[in-house]
């Protein structure tokens, strides 16, 4: 079955590298699964160790988001959904964002009255196959179970959505890649308590809870400028996406257009696009014109999915940025 | 033990689990913040005892400060015990449950006993125990029994728990 | 000062809305912190009253979303943001759709496990000026208190939502109307305490949170429609927004349109709109064929905001769904 | 009392409410779901105790089973001043907070008297009635004393209440 985004049909490599996604994914899942329930069988009263495990329940919702979204983008474009279903993965990334920015504002919360009300934590003795140990071996055990797998998932993960621009997966990558700082913070945390240092367990409580909602903030603003129809951005929403001005000079190399500028929305995986073009003087405008540039952008790349192209008789000033330089005059010579 | 000798010990600790992380209960972790099984050893061991028979009784009645009086029950018993392999003495001081956990939390007591049960309400505010014993109740439900020691203090816990899970105890 | 939303100049009339729609939630929001304080120091063990507490507390987030949101779309668009910044509207009202079904779930847990864990809610006396009184009647007067005047303000706000098609104002006019069941049940649930009825007070918690979920339900599938670049809809996401037929209507009158289709974007406040015309055999398409068609449909009404108009051979397919007639004919008698 | 005339009472409450909502602490409202006020009335009042001196003690010996034994105490006679203004009997029952407290759950007691401060961890397991005096612990900070009667008992728990409102308690 060949995988669709809408109304795209997908090129093989980009097709090959969404299964491989879809994959990795579901891998991850899986392995979460592992680890939650490792983790909140040996957390204990230690709140460093508490609060890997919720950043542990909240890694769900990206791998879920990303599955779910590949899912509806598949859906194609009808009367009551005329661009069709691609902004879900936007909504799923504002709601992991929010997600994330309150569970990491109630942990800092929490770990700060902890460190505050000077909580001692106590960690005691378990019995294990007969064996008596102290549990907090078996904490420092089950954090580096599940700190190696994450990072290795998100090294694997991250260049796929670079490719996919997908920034559900990135921002999943990314956790994933931090992840070994948590598991990191909970063995300093856990060793502090034997060591006698009794705030060693807050402070690293407080230390992951401040990553969590680092990370919130974080993807709460790439989210939300996705789903505002801010220009579109690179995956990790660092820059502005190349094709834009990819897209105007192939545009302005038209004989008919004097000059253009272009609005990309960033549907999630694929863009829409509007041209304006101001025509050469005298030169026709008609369907065929239009259409020519419709083709020579829709051609450009798989991403670029819909596609408008119209004439008017000067550009919008949001449009023009003289030191960008960006909506560029034709070249007369040519 | 000094202190240089500790954090060597510590470092060594951190270093071993990195390397083998497992049968390590007989290394020296874990310490404690304010050093009560160190002040067990050459000072004494500090019980708060409720009565609650056949755990803990006051057979001449509980003492009011200054009076002296011996209690007696299968958690005196036990903590006896414990206090002879540390080579300690024992002070025992009567209270109800809310103050001698009062006392346990500001550090004046090392351990309270009072028949607790592993569905204590004070185990946010002290160190429960493993359970050492468990009967059952008039509907068959099992009741695990427990001590209450200070919160973080987990190398004297770990002594405890250890002597605890070492007694055959039959109510 | 004129407000704008955007590059829109606001018609005196709806501008004259807007600020008494302002004046209204600034007002709610002065209430809301009489009611949460009032509630909170009655409330005691009441699951019942707790839960309408939390829904106290959670009405904040409607007015708050509604005043950033104005504010936010003031902003010109500029390169980064090209269609400026109506959508911050739908990522509150999604971010309050979600806070709402988060809070509705962990309430319907909490008030589930309450029942049935057959909590007796305890409810003692208090000495208020020298009387000793139950607590229960304090309870019932403060949720008389906060109960009434929300009925009033989202009476107040409703015709507002419609005018300035604004679905964060409807969602909160529409949870204003509501609120009076929130007390009802509340005081249901504390006489049911003193009436020696364990269960009404978890009953009574146990509604009130339903409603809660509800609400979030309903609010998460309009907000997520409308930032997925559905159709656009009525403020209350039922029906379709019927300007989209008036702009279809309008393009048709002009001579060189044979047939014509428009996407509507819901940017908040505002539609973005393009038009798609097939042009009769033989027609010139030029700048000012286009620019007239833009023209008349930006004078339809102030809440389209931006028009692309374009020429193309074919109408795509789900634009045209022939049962609604929606894509029409040029009557070619005219 | 009827329950036909119960049901009338509370209705008419419930209308009141309506009109007035305030001053009707004098109304019947709230009642008892289990009836504890009532039972107190043609049975006795049972009460748990836990030694805590000087609000709770036991003179002789707290009592095993089957044995009789009075005890005294601040709380003790409050308790059998509220026992008197209702023309009840007070069975006096010996335990360990954590017993009493889940015999009080379980409705084989009505009140549980300890020397409870405010404080007290078990507020989520009982209903804990309003200070009826506050002293000064060793750093200066007031303690709150209470009881503990049976959760969702409101009638029982607004009549102790009432009677402890009244009583000047100077410890």
């Amino acid at each position: 079955m060949t995988r669709r985004f809408g109304d795209t049909e997908l090129p093989e490599d980009i097709e090959r590298m969404l299964r491989r996604a879809m994959r990795l994914e579901w891998l991850s899942i899986a392995f979460l699964v592992t680890a939650v329930t490792t983790v909140y069988l040996v957390m204990g009263s230690s709140q460093a160790m508490q609060a890997a495990w919720a950043e542990d329940l909240l890694s769900f919702i990206p791998p879920i988001a990303f599955l779910v979204a590949v899912r509806v983008t598949r859906i194609r474009p009808s009367r009551r959904h005329p661009y069709g279903h691609h902004r879900s993965v936007g909504i799923g990334h504002l709601a992991s964002a929010l997600a994330l920015l309150t569970m990491g504002a109630f942990l800092v919360w929490d770990s700060t009255t902890g460190l505050l009300s000077q909580d001692h934590p106590p960690v005691g003795l378990v019995v294990v196959l007969g064996h008596e140990i102290w549990a907090g071996w078996l904490m420092v055990a089950a954090m580096i179970y599940t700190g190696i797998p994450p990072v290795l998932l998100g090294r694997a993960k991250m260049p796929l959505a670079r490719a996919l621009h997908d920034r559900v997966l990135y921002a999943d990558a990314d956790m994933n890649k931090a992840d070994w700082m948590t598991a990191l913070g909970s063995i300093v945390g856990v060793l502090g308590i034997g060591a006698g240092v009794w705030w060693a367990d807050s402070a690293a409580a407080l230390f992951i809870s401040a990553s969590i909602l680092r990370d919130g903030v974080r993807n709460l603003r790439v989210a939300s400028g996705a789903l505002m129809d801010e220009r579109a951005q690179t995956y990790d929403g660092q820059d502005p996406h190349p094709l834009q001005h990819r897209i105007e000079a192939v545009v302005c190399e038209h004989l008919w257009v004097d000059r253009a500028a272009v609005r990309v929305r960033d549907q999630g995986h694929v863009f829409h696009v509007e041209v304006f073009v101001v025509p050469a003087r005298g030169a026709e405008v008609g369907v065929p014109a239009l259409a020519a540039v419709r083709e020579a952008v829709t051609r450009l790349d798989w991403k670029v999915q819909d596609v408008v192209v119209t004439a008017v008789e000067e550009l919008l000033d949001a449009l023009v940025e003289k030191e960008h330089g960006s909506a560029q005059e034709h070249d007369p010579s040519r | 033990m000094s202190v240089r000798v500790r954090a060597a010990s510590s470092a060594a600790c951190v270093a071993l689990v990195g390397v083998l992380s497992v049968g390590l209960s007989a290394c020296a972790f874990p310490y404690d913040p304010e050093h009560t099984l160190e002040k067990v050893r050459s000072d004494a061991l500090r019980v708060g005892v409720s009565e609650n028979p056949p755990w803990t009784a006051w057979p001449d009645g509980a003492p009011v400060p200054g009076e002296e009086s011996e209690p007696s029950g299968v958690e005196i018993d036990l903590l006896t015990g414990f206090a002879q392999t540390l080579d300690a003495d024992v002070v025992w001081v009567a209270g109800s449950e809310t103050d001698l956990m009062a006392q346990l939390d500001e550090g004046e007591l090392d351990v309270v006993v009072a028949g607790l049960e592993s569905t204590t309400a004070w185990s946010s505010h002290a160190a429960i125990t493993t359970s050492y014993a468990a009967t059952r109740d008039d509907a068959g439900a099992e009741i695990r029994h427990v001590m209450a020691t200070r919160a973080g203090e987990n190398d004297f816990l770990v002594a405890l728990e250890t002597y605890l899970l070492d007694q055959e105890v039959a109510p």
